[in-house]
């Protein structure tokens, strides 16, 4: 039954074909419908993968689906095949099951688009590769994928092209996507080169994570760097961070699915994929990926304490998680980069969707100063929200807690300083994201001062539509406490109180063999980080209720704080100004004036050499004869010389 | 003219040696297309549909050759196949020889698909008779490039060429066409001048080794020895002719007034196949005939095609001229062939030729949209253009997966090719691959912020009234797209076609100078 | 000639091979039998007739060229001298019969038509351009420099008058006197030239200096070479080489147009005939010593040929110029001074005469009556009026330009080749490059016939009479064909390389 | 009295020169046309010279030729130039420049 694995890709890929055939005649919501199908029955396949699997006993849960030959050229062999492990089956899992749901909420979310069945066509089209990128048995069919699901989210995130905007944040997600691949493409040369083979695992043992050990020490670091860049391209780590936020422009749905729970995830995919490899680099290697992990951590977090859009909270807090899970990476604790991965996933999803609702609630606004006791009006939505915040908040029991308890226990054995780092970040989270849930549920409405006051020019649509913030259809609710209920209770997969209940450690312990860092600290102090960590969380959420809800302490918001350090800015300016300045510079200079001004010069020059020799010829006969006795006197010169007289 | 020649010849195929098919296929190739020419000169003035008709059906008739070419092909012959050789000029040595290996094959093929699509595409706005008459004889010229095996041949063909296209860019361009056609022909010319000393004096020197004069490149190529030194000065005189053809850095000024002035049929054939001339005279008398001395330049030709990736795409980016900027991004992708071309290893040389291939459909395709757009629109100007998307989604998705081809997303042909260059590059020139590397990022700001003002945005009046392609359009493009696709997913049966050829050219290479290709690349050696 | 001979012995007259000299009295006697019939008859002959007699005796010559051919080649006689050693029956010479025959017929195709149009009508110029052919050929046998100098002044003082016959234009009576002045002038260099060697060998006779040259070594060279100087200046007017080069464009443009195809095709020939007999092989000894003067003035030829070329804006003077540059590419040839060197430059001479004499009967056509409107305008939109005529004209043009798969292609091809093995790489490239610029000045006309904007009036119509059709069809036709398929010139060529005798020891 | 030839050669030699010159420097195309004679009889002369030093008669059958020749060029010489000089008298040399560039 595990041969049964193409399916799962299969099935998004048809339904891109069909939808690029019949979306338009299909309409909504057909199209949606169809779209959701063959996600839920690519997760029905991956369930079908799953029991396969664990059907087999530890040792043997690998197992290698040869489709065809790719790119096969001299010593260069790259198969398109799938490599069915924990690893792979787990993020197949969660990809498939969240984007289902995602994608049925799509459904009602995209209701009235013109561009529905385009929409959905995107979407499967990101399933397939997101499911490419996870399953390939090799760096080159992941970097497909990879490549992939890059094109996909600037397709989504330009959706609604009409607004430059939209399309300039989508221009700018791939672009600096590509950034991080160059980074991956070189890694995949180099991977080449030192072993002959950039696929992962191979039957006859050739694969590259099957002999790492015959790498150098640089070797090893200078691919580990590379595919790091990648990662850090795709998962939105500094420096390489700014187009997350850009990425907002998208249609909801796709903030939840794309830019939260799965694509930002697969650089962290890749890290823990190659694992085998890390332990192999020098021993700076892992820090520099835990210390990148741990700043954009606590910068993103930072940033999102004085964000205004609703989604832009979101996608900082994002980029914060992300952070961690590269903290984890780094130190080593890859089962629970895993982890926090799921559950991040689930109360992500979660809160984007929520989010989403909630401007489909306000019709289309994003502003929180214009949001406020919403919960009276939507309060499905609110429920499934604050399960959301608890969980991302750390709060025993949701699944936020466990995960990001792993990670703190992590790093608290790699490097005190990141783990106290990664304690504020969690103080801040709790901070920002109850700061969130209190301006939009909370005190009193805004959104009727707005409409009265009647700024901000994209809600003006909303004037005719009554203005009454309401609930959204059972399609998008539906997910949202579906969600909720794996943000409440997803900790379960890997619960540290007994050993036999780390089912998740177990599970991807063949994948992490010999890569992963048990946590040699005792029980005792595992217990006392808990704590601390649970106790951080509710001190940012007391704060926040000191802030937002009973008005105590002054809001903190900076400017420097909201223009993210201005680091995007500076980039921008930068590629705008000189950069582009240089550009024109070659174009215009060097390449019209100059090298073309060569080329022309030298026509002109004949001309120019042309004109002024024709004076010789005067039409006198003289000066005709002149010629020729000069020429004559010259010839016998030259001749008389020879002649040596 | 051509066709006097072809017929003769053709007739004395009968008691020549022909291999392969039982008749002289190649030969066959250069003659349809001119005898078309000729009939077209026949057809009286002012029936312009039935010269569009010839044109059309003897062009698709040398397409439907060398689809057949390829079916007879045999993959695991790496040598010239299908050669037909007679003595032309006995008492030079110069003969009528023709042959096809892994490394020609599809650029043959290439020819011959893109000119029907181009001639049925795309209808001349004056005088189509003299119009199809050219492209054929441009046809029947760059087949005969593509297939000679003599050096005299070969200069023939690779001259002859400028005459159609020069026409064609004067008398069916756009504004500036008559600066352009001269600069076009002269600079070329130019090139051409060292090359025809570089081939008289290869003759004559080669004579002392060989015993006889003779223009026959395998010959020459085999028996022939050159001083190390008059070796490199033979090699330059070559790779000036081609690096103006191609063109590599600096040499490439020609290009963006003549892609961007020639008749759109006329554009898609320069990217297409013309510019192939070049990369394809580089591997073929480059490498073939000076080894060692191809070795030996290699270092400063794949600097020239690095610094043509970078400034090609930096230029492209600056053009206020949609099919300008098309044509500056030629100039970064034929970077990438030359780079893969001077790796001198399997993957970037087979890379190199399937490159070749791929930027001609994908350029071929992009010039084909952008010349939809300008009858749409009377305007190239990417500033008067805009949210287009709105108004011709399905010309904006074609453009879109063209864009990603040429771009280089995975699963698109584009990938493949600029993949396997760098990855041949890497080893032998590992720095240079590492900037060559980030013209992959350039290329994605051009052409993605030219979508971007193009596509995107909502448009304005004039463009709101753009008219979506049409089902002639789509169907014209479709086999491009296929093709797009096809290479993209499943290129094996190109690459099984091509590598052997190329690895036979490789071996020839380290058999001649001490050049080693590293263990790494070669077959069989396994780590 | 034979005075000449029989001054040295006064009894014995020399053994004069009639068939021999049958292409010289053919056309001697077409020219004599014309000047007779029509001074003698009042009546008018029919519209042509002037014009077919010459091509007929042309034929002729041709025939008996052929005749010769067969003689030179089979290998129990092969080639010969008669009258004494003055004239050369060798591969050599009866190429160029053939050349100028060939010259003269397409010229005087053109002048037929022509002379009725300008009203100059009369038999004349067919008897001047056969005697000035039958000159023309004399130079190209000739096997002693003074019979070189006899033939040159047949051919260029019926030349002057043929430039200046055009009475009643001021332009053509301008180029007359000028070429007369500077011909007579050159030809005195050329004169004492031939006294020079005279003195330094002691003979004028090829065979003899040859001989005398190989087998003594002078101890001081000084007055053959100054021979040499003043026989290059002589032969380097004629062939037009820079700096003796000055009365080209003028006379070619002044000179009614079917002349200046004669002068470009014929005399041009038969000058290098002479030049390539008397250095290539008399001198081939000394070919250190002129070697780089040809050099040198290869060079200057091409470049300014080709530089002054391409700022002109009369078709005709362009032409004149271009022709300049070609005649630079033959001295490529002559530079080389090899066997492969003469061949080439005979294919280049032979292509050439083709070439050119279709150029100015286009050029003819289009300047319309008065012979004076040869101003590139007057080709603009020329696809429009006259395609086939335009067609043609870009045939030549490209031609010249050096296209493959026309015969200008392969004249290039085998004169590179040529200085290509002789090592003088340098002179090649120079060559090739001069080729790119003059290039510019073909595709400039060619611009103007089918790329200029046709707004406004388009011109007059073009009449194409039969006897310049049909010289055209034929330029045309060959130009390709042997572009096509040259194997059997070139094979020809190959074996047309100069014999030089000396007489039987008496 | 005994002439040592050189001194025919040198004599012919200016001769010639002084020919050269006036054709240089003149501009009645008559004079000019007799200049070019001067230079031919200069080379005349010369081939006599020689002819003596080398006895060999040939030298003065040249003469002969030549005279014939230059004979043949005053004919055509003298027919142009009065052709010339009837519609324009005074015509000098240097007014002929239609044809010049």
């Amino acid at each position: 039954m595990l041969s049964a694995v193409w399916v799962i890709p299969a099935l998004p890929l048809a339904g891109v074909v069909l939808l690029l055939l019949f979306g338009r005649k299909l309409g909504e919501p057909w199209a949606g419908v169809l779209a959701t199908v063959m996600v839920a029955g690519s997760f029905a396949a991956s369930v079908v993968t799953y029991i396969g699997l664990v059907g087999k006993d530890e040792a043997h849960r690998r197992f290698l689906f040869h489709l065809f030959d790719w790119l096969p050229v001299g010593n260069f062999k790259v198969d398109v095949g799938f490599l069915v492990d924990p690893l792979s089956v787990t993020m197949v899992l969660f990809v498939t099951g969240v984007g289902a749901l995602i994608h049925l909420y799509s459904i009602g979310y995209m209701h009235g688009d013109k561009g529905y069945p385009r929409f959905f066509l995107y979407l499967n089209l990101f399933a397939f590769s997101m499911l490419m990128l996870v399953l390939g048995d090799n760096l080159l069919l992941t970097f497909l994928g990879w490549e992939g699901v890059g094109a996909c989210s600037y397709f989504l995130i330009s959706f609604w092209f009409e607004e430059m905007p939209n399309a300039v944040a989508g221009k700018k997600a791939f672009v600096t996507n590509r950034v991080g691949d160059w980074g991956y493409m070189l890694a995949t040369f180099l991977t080449f080169t030192a072993l002959g083979s950039i696929t992962y695992f191979a039957k006859d043992g050739s694969g590259f994570l099957q002999h790492t050990d015959k790498l150098t020490l640089t070797t090893a670091t200078a691919i580990a760097l590379l595919l790091f860049v990648g990662a850090c391209g795709k998962s939105a780590q500094l420096p390489l961070y700014v187009w997350l936020p850009d990425a907002m422009a998208g249609p909801t749905p796709v903030s939840a699915l794309i830019h939260a729970a799965t694509m930002v995830t697969s650089g962290v995919y890749l890290m823990v994929r190659v694992s085998p490899l890390l332990v192999h680099t020098y021993t700076w290697m892992p820090h520099v990926i835990a210390w990148v992990g741990a700043i954009t951590a606590l910068f993103a977090a930072t940033v999102a304490v004085s964000q205004r859009d609703i989604k832009k909270v979101l996608a900082y807090s994002t980029v914060s998680q992300l952070g961690y899970m590269f903290l984890a990476v780094g130190s080593g604790a890859y089962v629970a980069a895993i982890f926090h991965m799921i559950t991040h996933a689930f109360f992500k999803a979660l809160l984007f969707l929520g989010a989403g609702s909630v401007i489909h609630g306000v019709h289309e606004e994003q502003d929180m100063r214009f949001m406020g006791a919403l919960r009276k009006f939507m309060p499905i939505t609110a429920g499934t929200f604050i399960v959301g915040w608890l969980a991302i908040a750390g709060v025993p029991p949701f699944a936020g807690f466990w995960s990001k308890d792993e990670i703190l226990l992590a790093a608290w054995g790699q490097n005190k300083a990141l783990w106290a780092i990664g304690l504020v970040t969690a103080l801040l989270t709790a901070y920002y994201m109850s700061r969130q849930v209190f301006m939009v549920f909370f005190g009193e409405p805004r959104w009727a001062k707005e409409h009265a006051a009647g700024e901000v020019a994209e809600t003006e649509h909303a004037h005719d539509e009554h203005a009454e913030p309401h609930e959204s259809p059972w399609t998008m609710w539906v997910p949202l406490v579906v969600l909720a209920l794996l943000a409440m209770v997803g900790g379960a997969i890997n619960l540290p109180v007994k050993d036999n209940l780390r089912y998740l450690a177990h599970w991807l312990d063949p994948v992490v063999h010999g890569a992963e860092i048990e946590s040699a600290a005792a029980t005792g102090t595992k217990v006392a980080l808990a704590a601390t960590a649970t106790i951080a969380g509710l001190v940012g959420i007391a704060l926040a209720i000191g802030v937002y809800i009973q008005k105590r302490l002054r809001a903190v918001e900076p400017d420097l704080l909201l223009h993210a350090y201005h680091y995007d800015e500076g980039i921008s300016a930068l590629v705008g100004g000189p950069g582009e300045m240089g550009a024109q510079l070659t174009a215009d200079v060097v390449d019209k004036q100059g090298i073309d001004g060569l080329v022309n010069g030298a026509g002109w020059l004949a001309r120019f050499v042309g004109s002024k020799v024709r004076v010789v010829q005067t039409g006198f006969v003289r000066n005709y004869a002149l010629g020729i006795a000069g020429g004559a006197v010259l010839a016998l010169g030259w001749f008389l010389v020879r002649a040596g007289w | 003219m051509v066709t006097s020649v072809l017929a003769s010849v053709l007739a004395a195929e009968a008691g020549g040696r022909v291999s392969g098919v039982g008749f002289p296929l190649l030969t066959a190739l250069i003659l349809v297309p001119a005898i078309g020419a000729l009939l077209i000169a026949l057809v009286p003035r002012g029936r312009g549909d039935v010269a569009r008709l010839v044109g059309v059906s003897a062009s698709a008739a040398t397409g439907a050759l060398s689809v057949w070419l390829v079916t007879q092909f045999d993959r695991h012959d790496a040598g010239f196949q299908f050669t037909s050789d007679h003595l032309w000029i006995k008492d030079l040595g110069i003969s009528w020889h023709l042959g096809v290996d892994g490394i020609s094959l599809f650029l043959v093929l290439l020819t011959g698909l893109l000119f029907p699509i181009a001639l049925w595409g795309v209808k001349p706005h004056h005088d189509p008779k003299p119009y199809m008459a050219w492209m054929l004889i441009l046809q029947a010229g760059c087949m005969g490039v593509f297939l000679s095996l003599d050096l005299f041949l070969f200069f023939v063909m690779f001259e002859i060429v400028l005459v159609p296209m020069y026409f064609l860019i004067g008398g069916w361009g756009y504004a500036d066409r008559v600066y352009a056609a001269l600069k076009f022909f002269l600079f070329t010319m130019f090139g051409s001048a060292f090359m025809l000393v570089g081939i008289l004096t290869t003759a004559f020197l080669a004579e002392r080794s060989i015993g006889h004069l003779t223009f026959d490149l395998v010959q020459i190529a085999e028996h022939g020895d050159f001083a190390t030194n008059t070796a490199r000065w033979l090699f330059l005189s070559f790779a000036i002719a081609f690096a103006v053809k191609v063109p590599v850095f600096p040499l490439h000024t020609w290009l963006p007034d003549a892609h961007t002035q020639a008749p759109t049929a006329g554009s898609v054939i320069l990217a297409g196949v013309m510019l192939k001339l070049g990369t394809y005279g580089f591997l073929r008398f480059g490498l073939y005939l000076f080894p060692a001395a191809a070795v030996w330049a290699a270092p400063g030709l794949v600097t020239l095609g690095v610094i043509g990736i970078i400034y090609g795409a930096i230029v492209a980016a600056m053009q206020k001229d949609l099919k300008r900027l098309v044509a500056y991004s030629s100039v970064a992708h034929l970077g990438f062939i030359v780079v893969g071309t001077f790796a001198l290893t399997s993957q970037g040389l087979t890379g190199g030729v399937l490159q070749m291939v791929n930027h001609g459909v994908s350029t071929g395709a992009l010039f084909l949209l952008v010349g939809m757009i300008y009858d749409r629109r009377h305007t190239r100007l990417i500033s008067e253009l805009g949210g287009l998307q709105k108004v011709a989604p399905i010309l904006a998705g074609v453009f879109m997966v063209v864009m990603l081809s040429s771009i280089g997303l995975p699963a698109l042909n584009g990938f493949v090719g600029e993949y396997l260059i760098l990855l041949g590059s890497f080893v032998t020139r590992r720095w240079w691959t590492v900037v060559a590397a980030s013209g992959v990022i350039l290329a994605a700001v051009y052409l993605l912020w030219a979508y971007q003002r193009v596509f995107q945005g909502t448009p304005n009046e004039e463009n709101a009234a753009t008219p979506d392609l049409n089902l002639a359009d789509g169907l014209v493009l479709a086999p491009l797209l296929v093709a797009i696709v096809f290479l993209g997913v499943y290129p094996k049966p190109v690459l099984d076609r091509i590598e052997p050829s190329v690895d036979k050219l490789v071996a020839h290479v380290e058999a001649h100078s001490n050049y080693r290709q590293p263990a790494v690349y070669a077959k069989g050696s396994n780590k | 000639m034979i005075a000449a001979a029989s001054a040295i012995t006064p009894i014995a007259t020399p053994r004069m091979d009639w068939a021999a000299a049958a292409p010289l009295l053919i056309l001697t006697g077409a020219a004599l039998l014309l000047l007779l019939v029509s001074s003698l008859t009042t009546a008018k002959p029919a519209r042509g007739t002037y014009a077919i007699v010459t091509v007929l005796a042309c034929a002729f010559s041709i025939a008996s060229a052929g005749e010769l051919w067969a003689r030179v080649t089979d290998h129990h006689q092969g080639a010969f001298t008669t009258a004494a050693g003055a004239l050369t029956i060798d591969g050599f010479s009866v190429f160029f019969v053939v050349v100028i025959s060939l010259g003269i017929a397409l010229a005087a195709l053109l002048a037929d038509d022509y002379l009725r149009r300008e009203n100059l009508d009369g038999p004349e110029l067919y008897v001047l351009m056969l005697l000035s052919g039958a000159g023309g050929i004399v130079m190209a046998m000739a096997n002693d420099l003074i019979v070189v100098f006899l033939g040159l002044e047949t051919l260029s003082i019926a030349l002057y008058v043929m430039a200046g016959y055009n009475r009643r234009q001021a332009k053509s009576r301008e180029s007359a006197i000028k070429y007369f002045v500077l011909g007579a002038f050159s030809s005195a260099f050329l004169l004492y030239g031939i006294a020079l060697v005279y003195g330094a060998t002691g003979s004028t006779n090829l065979g003899k200096i040859a001989t005398f040259l190989a087998e003594n070594t002078l101890e001081s060279r000084g007055l053959l070479l100054g021979g040499f100087a003043l026989l290059l200046v002589g032969l380097g007017f004629k062939i037009s080489a820079v700096p003796f080069h000055e009365w080209t464009p003028d006379v070619y443009q002044g000179a009614p147009t079917p002349v200046t195809a004669f002068m470009a095709s014929a005399s041009k020939a038969a000058a290098f005939a002479a030049l390539l007999r008397i250095f290539v092989s008399t001198f081939h000894g000394y070919r250190l010593d002129w070697q780089p003067i040809i050099w040198v003035l290869a060079v200057l030829t091409l470049v300014v040929g080709a530089v002054l070329a391409i700022v002109q804006d009369d078709v005709k003077r362009m032409m004149a110029y271009s022709s300049i540059s070609h005649a630079g590419f033959i001295l490529v040839g002559v530079q080389a001074a090899t066997d492969r060197g003469t061949s080439a430059a005979l294919f280049y001479l032979l292509a050439y005469t083709f070439m050119i004499v279709g150029t100015f009967g286009v050029a003819t056509l289009v300047s319309g009556k008065g012979d004076d409107d040869h101003g590139i305008d007057s080709y603009r939109g020329l696809v429009r009026r006259r395609p086939g005529l335009a067609l043609t004209f870009t045939v030549f043009l490209l031609a010249q330009a050096g296209v493959p798969l026309t015969s200008g292609f392969l004249a290039k091809f085998y004169v590179i080749g040529a200085a290509v093995e002789a090592h003088s790489y340098a002179l090649a490239i120079i060559a090739m490059l001069s080729s790119v610029i003059s290039a510019y000045l073909y595709l400039r006309v060619v611009v103007a016939m089918y790329m200029a904007d046709v707004e406004g009036e388009p011109g007059p119509r073009v009449r194409i009479p039969a006897g310049a059709g049909l010289a055209l069809a034929i330029a045309v036709v060959v130009t390709i064909g042997i572009g096509v398929l040259p194997g059997r010139v070139v094979h020809i060529a190959d074996r047309a390389v100069p014999v030089v005798f000396a007489p039987a020891a008496k | 009295m005994n002439v040592s030839p050189s001194l025919y050669l040198s004599l012919s030699a200016i001769m010639f020169c002084i020919g050269a010159v006036g054709l240089l420097i003149r501009r009645n195309p008559l004079v000019m046309f007799m200049c070019v004679e001067l230079m031919l009889n200069a080379v005349n002369l010369t081939f006599v010279t020689f002819s003596r030093m080398l006895n060999d008669i040939g030298g003065q059958v040249v003469v002969f030729f030549v005279l014939v020749v230059a004979a043949a060029e005053v004919t055509v010489g003298l027919g142009i130039i009065v052709s010339i000089l009837r519609r324009h008298p005074g015509t000098t040399a240097d007014d002929l420049t239609l044809l010049k560039g």
